[in-house]
């Protein structure tokens, strides 16, 4: 389970919603007492009135009647699959596959009421956290031992007095260590705010408390209620300062994390542009548009197995690679052979010829597909993210990076281990040597290009997960991209790589204490400056080489 | 040495190409009236106001179905600024002085508003303005059409005092005037009711941010301190898409801390998978799936001119819907295209808006208009989940900002755009 | 001057110059003495450091340690290449530089030993002794006939020539030539040997140069170099004679 | 061959048709009515004289690009600061007639709450301070940024990337509100340049006829430079740098010297730009503005200041024809346009034809180099 989905089951919604809490609280307390029919009649009544408020009470009398379909139902209202027929006020559960049955019995719907112009049960975010807090309240006598523990967890940030029996009778039936701690965290939680507490049980609940050592912990010990005791203060205080002292490492960790996160978004952005800029001398003004059409290419590519194989549709995002490389690929061969090829030898005017293909793959694409941006989908296993000690790592970053990593490794096998990868060596060192050596230059000049633009399409995979999929996408990149080669020394793959993750780290250290823009002006002038101090980037070609 | 003559001729023949004007059929001037849209089509801002190019072409399409105006044909010119701003300024001339049009509808930017607005007041024309803004403008010649601050940002924050009971308040928006006024209107709005310094965070961002991990992670952190939060985003166009799809992948649900966007519509959305996004909020004055019959038919309309049937509509749209009705009754009313008449005739005039509601001209030009708060669906439309009981009048000064609290629009009586109602003069605050 | 112990009163003198690139050692303790209006010959095959020997001498790379020291008073491994060119050393690149955009006359012109500085420049009118001394030079690389054209459309033995004109414009007391019979006709290669000889009556000449007749027309001591220090040193006959230059050069 | 004269012919047609702009135009603009066939309209007049600030900024391109082989992508930030320091001039000159009616603030100052006029606003209500901060602030950046790279030897592509990376940072400072130039929406709803109304017809011909003078001084400024033997070092430098530094010229100085004084030219231009378009904002720092710059020149003719000026203002005109005439395509216009003009004609236009007329003459007259050069020898 996801730190995210633990997040998100709330128990008790904040303790802000005063009447309903009571009304929940009470339902918990009285869990053991049996489903009695006419209340859960009532309480399936209340969701026909169309008002949020009924909405609201319905969902607490439902908890109240605690029936075994109890969170389907709550689960159906959440997820706007909860209707009902106007006229009889008949309750019905829409299912995924498009089913309905009955909410009362949980039987399939009759055709007559079926066929009736039904009305969904409105929700809105006051209802979801009513429905959350419902579902955690069926959650703490799940069968499932770690949605016992969520639901104690959401106990933990809520510290709801009122769910202090429910805990305590929960406590003693549990068996499972993992809810078992957890719940006695919450309980601890609860404990620690409760101003009648003996205070020897307030300092132990203090200690776990802060043995938990999250935001939510620090949350609480923060808010003690005025007027406690000073020994319970007093190791309140210690208790913060011992996360503090953590989160302060904690913190650096996670910006950490992120530097690396929009390092390798720059390496990705970047890597095709060491190709054919920094391999092969061409100033590529648009490689961001090769980023661009990448991301079309994936979405267009989505949108395709969406209509014609749905049942690949998880795996589209990995299929869309190709596609991309292939796309913008041939773009890049296309270019390479009707205007770049003229210009070898000329590398600022590749920059203008360059400059005036951007402007028409821009446009071409805004004439195509619209200037809107398209959407293209976060497939589930990129979903959500992972937290390991205080520090939450999304899945679609940890994806990048390695991605990242992975299109570096692959180029770098690609330029060393295959003759391919040595004729464009040998091409771009000497190029009269290696045609007199009977290397089709030519051809190799054109798969080279082809081969930066298909990298950038790549990136433009994944890009596609982060930015807008708009005509304007490469514009964004194409400094960065610019600066990252040049700073890692350009026709240095490795440089690249070091020069991409420095500039991301350093801009995410320098966030915090700067702000997104002084932080990226400051990064500015720092290259500036780099480049001065080291006119030929990170990782220098020296000797006499260069000065041909 | 003669070498460079042959360039010169070049350009002689350029500029006397150029002198001679763009191939604009003076004779048809006669029978035609000519509306022009100044709206970019390419660069940053072609993402919004493409769209707002459509539905004015649509608009004058339909009404010379209907006849026209004054018994003459609707002809649209249409030019690109280019998302550049100065450039809005030369168009906005060139519109004005060489296609002679009657009226401009355009703009999406404060700057360019601000660009062409001394082009408008010295060529005395009339600009309908379709976006929400930050306000603190009057001016005679143009018509603001889009919501002020007054009319989306106030009752979003009501609603979500009240309905959601938030306590504490991250303003988060991206670095230019409309974000700085709106949060600056805010942050007195909410000490006024009560809440406190430190309960509020405000930050802003270039445009065009992409790499939100560390602001959302902030929001994350000011959201744990045990009160209910709330995101207030005035973030601007590009910068919305990575910073929802960070928000649902750090898993910031609308269920914890809600963000209200008032910069985020259907047109936004197009480009996010909403799934995550279910339940954030935004506040407009017309949403897409506002049941009405009014908005059935502009909506059949829009899908079947575009011929895409998936073709959203937004609320700038529904401005222009809105401006370009009255200015058709102004015209009629006043019997001619006469700038001065038309200013003179659009206060008062009033026109059905697409969610039920009648608009009205308002003599600070600025029009009433409901308030809707909307929540975002899977499906990328909005659930509306409040909706103001009467219109709300557009305050072109606002009431919460120091500088401008005495200040009153009046184009009717007064005559005046920042007339100081302390001073009783009109010119601002004085000295 | 006292360097490495010993009073010097030599024109140029390298003691003991190491350059590393990358690990790779360019110069290996390299040591080198050329005199007053003395004619030095280097031989030496590829890679053996008579290339960057010349870009220690002119300022253009930093040996990572040794002396370099000219006119027993200035420290050459401080100096950049235009403070070295003002002291009065002169270099020809072993492919013909001039500016092939200017005029034979306008290269000459720019070479002239004048005040270097940026606005001097910018307001200096060519004055009658300057147009004497460009109609001298020119006369001496026989290029007077194209004084007009551009350097670019010279053939590649004038460029050479033409580049040779400059360094005299410059008046150096030493000029430091790479390879000038590159590429050139036998007649061309015999004219460019007199022209070395005539210059070296009055200035210190050091030439890099892998044609053999042409060393031996030059009629010099010879410094024979490898692997970046010096293997032999002496007149041509002596230093072919040595085993090992026999051995690493002439042999193969 | 007439490059090393002060002024050949074609330099001289040129003046002569500026100059004869600067009187022509605001005449034909204020004295002809408005329905005569020369009359210049009302929207053409700042029209072009927006064409001929940029055709400044592209003399100060050319000098350096053209002449001294320095790419600089960040030309553009010298012209939006000489722009800015004008614009500060004329915000001072709004004085109480801005919205809020504050006779010491501008607007968005009122409107940040800012109490009182920060100390890099002061002088700026006097026009020769900000005349003389038009060119003396770019000149002083373009020095510092230029000591620091010229003496470490960037050169080439390395050079061109951090001059955009510069005018990148500059954009993102400026668009900053916290910085005090206005953020995003610049600096704008100018009413009076040295009292005169900048809407009236009149000032806004005076503006285009100064634009015109500056325009025609700055040729003459920079073909003085590129004729003086400072020129022909430049030239050197470009063509072979390590050759000129080893015969003694300090190459970063000169480099310095001719970046400094493009930046002022530059700085010059952008404070003419600024009155006639009415706005100043962050996105003249953007680094397409650059690029596009470095594009008239290639357009007109890299190394021939002529053409340098020339391709501003052709493919100016063209931008203005296309966004009017071809609204959704033009895009495709211009880019095919500049993939076209480095493919065919490298030399640009001006180079185009030089070739042209080149060759006919060859045709015509076999021995016209022995004439060339005999008719240009007395002249030296």
């Amino acid at each position: 389970m996801t730190g995210q989905t633990m997040r998100s089951i709330r128990f008790f919604g904040g303790g802000r919603c005063g009447a309903l809490l009571l009304l929940l609280g009470l339902a918990l307390c009285a869990l053991a007492a049996p489903a009695r029919a006419d209340a859960l009649d009532d309480a399936l009544a209340g969701f026909t009135a169309d008002k949020y408020d009924d909405t609201e009470k319905a969902i607490a009398a439902l908890v109240a009647a605690a029936p075994p379909n109890g969170a389907e139902i709550l689960a159906a209202l959440g997820s706007g699959r909860l209707a009902y027929e106007p006229e009889s006020r008949t309750v019905l559960v829409r299912h995924a596959d498009g089913k309905l049955s009955l909410a009362r019995t949980g039987e399939p719907a009759s055709a007559e009421i079926a066929g009736k112009p039904l009305k969904t049960v409105r929700v809105n975010n006051r209802i979801r956290r009513a429905v959350e807090a419902g579902s955690g309240a069926f959650a703490l006598r799940a069968p499932d031992p770690a949605k016992r523990a969520a639901a104690a967890r959401a106990v933990f940030r809520s510290r709801e007095a009122a769910a202090l029996p429910a805990i305590e009778a929960a406590l003693a039936a549990e068996t499972d260590a993992g809810a078992r701690a957890a719940l006695e965290q919450a309980r601890a939680a609860i404990i620690v705010s409760k101003p009648d507490a003996p205070e020897a049980e307030r300092i132990a609940a203090v200690d776990a408390v802060a043995a938990a050592g999250d935001q939510d912990a620090l949350a609480i010990l923060n808010s003690l209620p005025a007027g406690s005791p000073q020994a319970v203060n007093d190791a309140a205080a210690a208790g913060i300062a011992k996360i503090e002292r953590w989160r302060s490492i904690a913190n650096l960790i996670q910006n950490l994390v992120y530097g690396v996160s929009l390092g390798s978004v720059l390496l990705l952005a970047a890597i095709g542009l060491a190709i054919t800029f920094g391999v092969m001398g061409v100033i590529n003004m648009a490689h961001g548009e090769m980023v661009m059409i990448g991301a079309y290419a994936t979405f267009l590519t989505q949108n395709l197995i969406r209509a014609h194989a749905p049942a690949l549709d998880g795996a589209s995002l990995l299929i869309a690679i190709p596609v991309a490389f292939l796309v913008a690929g041939a773009v890049g061969v296309a270019i390479e052979r009707t205007v770049i090829r003229f210009l070898y030898g000329r590398p600022l005017e590749t920059l203008l010829a360059t400059w005036g293909v951007s402007l028409i793959l821009q446009q071409a694409v805004r004439t195509l597909f619209g200037p809107s941006n398209r959407e293209v989908q976060t497939p589930d296993w990129l979903q959500g993210s992972i937290e390991i000690l205080g520090v939450s790592l999304t899945l679609n970053r940890i994806a990048i990076v390695l991605f990242a990593l992975l299109v570096f490794a692959g180029l770098q096998l690609l330029l060393r281990r295959t003759s391919l990868g040595l004729q464009v060596r040998a091409v771009t060192q000497n190029r009269r040597m290696a045609g007199s050596m009977g290397i089709r230059t030519a051809r190799i000049d054109a798969l080279t290009f082809g081969l930066g633009s298909g990298v950038a399409g790549v990136a433009g995979v994944a890009l596609s997960q982060i930015d807008n999929v708009s005509p304007n996408l490469g514009q964004g990149y194409i400094i960065d991209s610019f600066l990252v080669v040049v700073f890692g020394g350009v026709g240095n793959l490795w440089g690249t790589l070091v020069g991409a993750l420095s500039i991301g780290v350093a801009n995410k250290l320098l966030e915090p204490w700067a702000g997104a823009v002084l932080g990226k002006i400051v990064l500015l002038v720092a290259i500036i400056l780099f480049i001065q101090k080291k006119p030929r980037g990170l990782f220098a070609l020296k000797g006499r080489a260069v000065e041909a | 040495m003669r070498t460079f003559l042959g360039g010169l001729a070049a350009a002689g023949a350029m500029a006397a190409a150029l002198l001679t004007g763009a191939p604009a059929p003076a004779a048809a001037a006669d029978d035609t009236i000519k509306v022009g849209i100044l709206h970019s089509l390419s660069g940053t801002m072609a993402i919004s106001e493409t769209t707002l190019k459509d539905a004015m072409l649509m608009l004058i399409d339909e009404q010379n179905k209907k006849g026209g105006v004054l018994g003459k044909k609707l002809e649209p010119v249409v030019v690109d600024p280019a998302s550049n701003w100065p450039l809005f300024a030369e168009k906005a001339r060139e519109l004005i002085t060489k296609d002679k049009v009657a009226v401009v509808f355009g703009c999406w930017t404060s700057v360019s508003r601000k660009s062409v607005l001394p082009v408008f007041k010295e060529l005395n024309s009339i600009l309908f303005y379709p976006v929400q803004y930050e306000g603190e403008e009057s001016e005679r010649n143009v018509f603001y059409t889009g919501a002020a601050p007054n009319q989306q940002a106030i009752p979003a924050v009501d609603y979500l005092m009240k309905e959601e009971e938030v306590q504490r308040w991250v303003l988060a928006g991206t670095d230019y005037v409309y974000p700085r006024t709106t949060n600056k209107i805010l942050e007195a709005y909410l000490k006024a009711k009560g809440v406190k310094d430190e309960d509020i965070m405000i930050n802003y961002t270039p445009f065009g941010h992409s790499d939100w991990q560390t602001i959302v992670s902030d929001i994350k952190k000011f959201g744990s301190a045990g009160k209910k939060t709330a995101v207030v985003s005035t973030i601007n166009g590009d910068a919305n898409v990575p910073f929802y799809k960070e928000l649902g992948n750090q898993g910031v649900k609308a269920t914890d801390i809600p963000v209200v966007a008032f910069s985020v519509g259907e047109e936004e959305l197009a480009g996010i998978d909403t799934a995550p996004l279910v339940g954030h909020l935004a506040a407009w004055n017309y949403f897409e799936s506002v049941e009405t019959p009014e908005n059935k038919a502009f909506i059949d309309q829009w899908r079947a001119f575009t011929r895409n049937p998936k073709r959203v509509t937004n609320d700038p749209m529904e401005a222009h819907y809105i401006g370009f009705n009255m200015w058709v009754k102004a015209v009629e009313k006043a019997g001619t295209t006469d700038p001065d008449k038309v200013i003179d005739a659009l206060p008062g005039t009033e026109q059905a808006n697409l969610t039920g509601g009648v608009s009205k001209m308002l003599p600070n030009h600025h029009i009433t208009k409901p308030v809707l708060i909307g929540e975002i669906r899977d499906d990328g439309q909005f659930d509306v989940v409040s909706k103001t009981d009467e219109l709300v009048a557009g305050d072109a000064w606002s009431d919460f900002l120091p500088g401008s609290k005495d200040l009153e629009a009046d184009w009717v009586d007064l005559k005046c755009g920042n007339y100081n109602a302390k001073t009783k003069k009109c010119g601002g605050q004085g000295s | 001057m006292v360097i490495g112990g010993r009073t010097t009163n030599a024109l140029l003198y390298l003691d003991n110059v190491s350059v590393t690139f990358d690990g790779f050692r360019a110069l290996n303790g390299l040591s080198l003495s050329i005199d007053h209006a003395e004619m030095r010959a280097i031989i030496g095959p590829n890679g053996a450091g008579k290339t960057t020997m010349m870009d220690v001498i002119t300022g253009k790379t930093r040996p990572n340690s040794g002396e370099a020291v000219f006119e027993a008073s200035h420290d050459l491994t401080r100096l950049d290449e235009a403070a070295i060119a003002e002291l009065g050393i002169g270099r020809k690149f072993q492919t013909p530089t001039v500016f092939e955009m200017h005029t034979v006359e306008d290269n000459i012109l720019l070479a002239l030993k004048t005040d270097r500085r940026p606005f001097p420049v910018l307001f200096s009118r060519r004055t009658p002794p300057e147009k004497e001394r460009i109609d001298a030079l020119l006369e001496r690389v026989r290029l007077t006939g194209h004084r007009h054209r551009l350097a670019g459309e010279l053939s590649h033995g004038q460029k050479q020539w033409l580049e040779i004109g400059m360094l005299l414009a410059q008046e150096p007391k030493l000029l430091l030539v790479d390879e000038p019979a590159a590429g050139m006709t036998d007649q061309e290669t015999a004219d460019t040997a007199d022209l070395l000889r005539e210059i070296a009556k009055t200035r210190s000449v050091v030439v890099v140069e892998h044609d053999m007749t042409f060393v031996r027309d030059l009629g010099v001591k010879v410094t024979c170099l490898h692997e970046g220090s010096v293997l032999a040193e002496g007149s041509l006959d002596a230093v072919s004679s040595n085993e090992r230059v026999i051995e690493v050069y002439l042999g193969r | 061959m007439s490059r090393y004269r002060f002024l050949d012919a074609a330099g001289l047609i040129f003046l002569g048709v500026v100059l004869a702009m600067a009187v022509l135009v605001p005449a034909s603009n204020l004295l002809l009515p408005p329905d005569s066939a020369l009359h210049v309209s009302d929207y053409l007049v700042p029209l072009l004289g927006k064409y001929l600030a940029f055709a400044m900024l592209a003399l100060a391109l050319d000098l350096v690009w053209g002449y001294c082989g320095i790419l600089s992508l960040g030309h553009g930030a010298f012209f939006a600061l000489g722009g800015y320091a004008m614009g500060m001039y004329l915000m001072r000159q709004i004085g109480p007639r801005g919205v809020y009616g504050n006779p010491v603030l501008p607007d968005f100052m009122v409107f940040l709450n800012w109490q009182e006029l920060p100390w890099f606003w002061l002088g700026f209500d006097q026009f020769w301070f900000a005349a003389l901060m038009a060119i003396l602030v770019p000149g002083a950046l373009a020095f510092c940024f230029g000591w620091f790279a010229f003496r470490s030897r960037v050169t080439g592509v390395y050079l061109s990337i951090i001059t955009q990376a510069m005018t990148f940072a500059l954009m993102l400072a400026f668009f900053r509100n916290d910085m005090g130039f206005g953020g995003n929406n610049g600096l704008t709803d100018f009413k009076e340049i040295l009292g005169f109304s900048v809407q009236a017809p009149e000032t806004r011909a005076a503006l285009f006829a100064a634009t015109a003078v500056a325009l025609a001084l700055s040729y003459l400024l920079c073909r003085w430079v590129v004729t003086s033997k400072l020129g022909k070092v430049v030239v050197a430098v470009r063509d072979a740098e390590s050759r000129t530094r080893f015969i003694g010229y300090r190459v970063e100085n000169y480099k310095l010297l001719v970046f400094t004084l493009s930046a002022m030219l530059a700085g010059v231009a952008g404070a003419l730009y600024v009155p006639q378009v009415g706005i100043i904002n962050p996105s003249e720092f953007a680094p397409a503005n650059s690029i596009e710059a470095v594009i008239w020149v290639a357009v007109g003719g890299r190394g021939t200041l002529l053409g340098a000026a020339l391709g501003a203002f052709l493919v100016n005109a063209g931008k203005t024809w296309f966004t009017g005439v071809l609204p959704d395509l033009w895009l495709f216009a211009l880019g095919g346009l500049f993939v076209a003009t480095t493919l065919l004609i490298p030399k640009g236009v001006v180079g185009a034809v030089t070739d042209l007329l080149g060759v006919r003459r060859k045709s015509e007259l076999p021995a016209a180099q022995s004439i060339v050069a005999a008719a240009k020898s007395p002249a030296e």
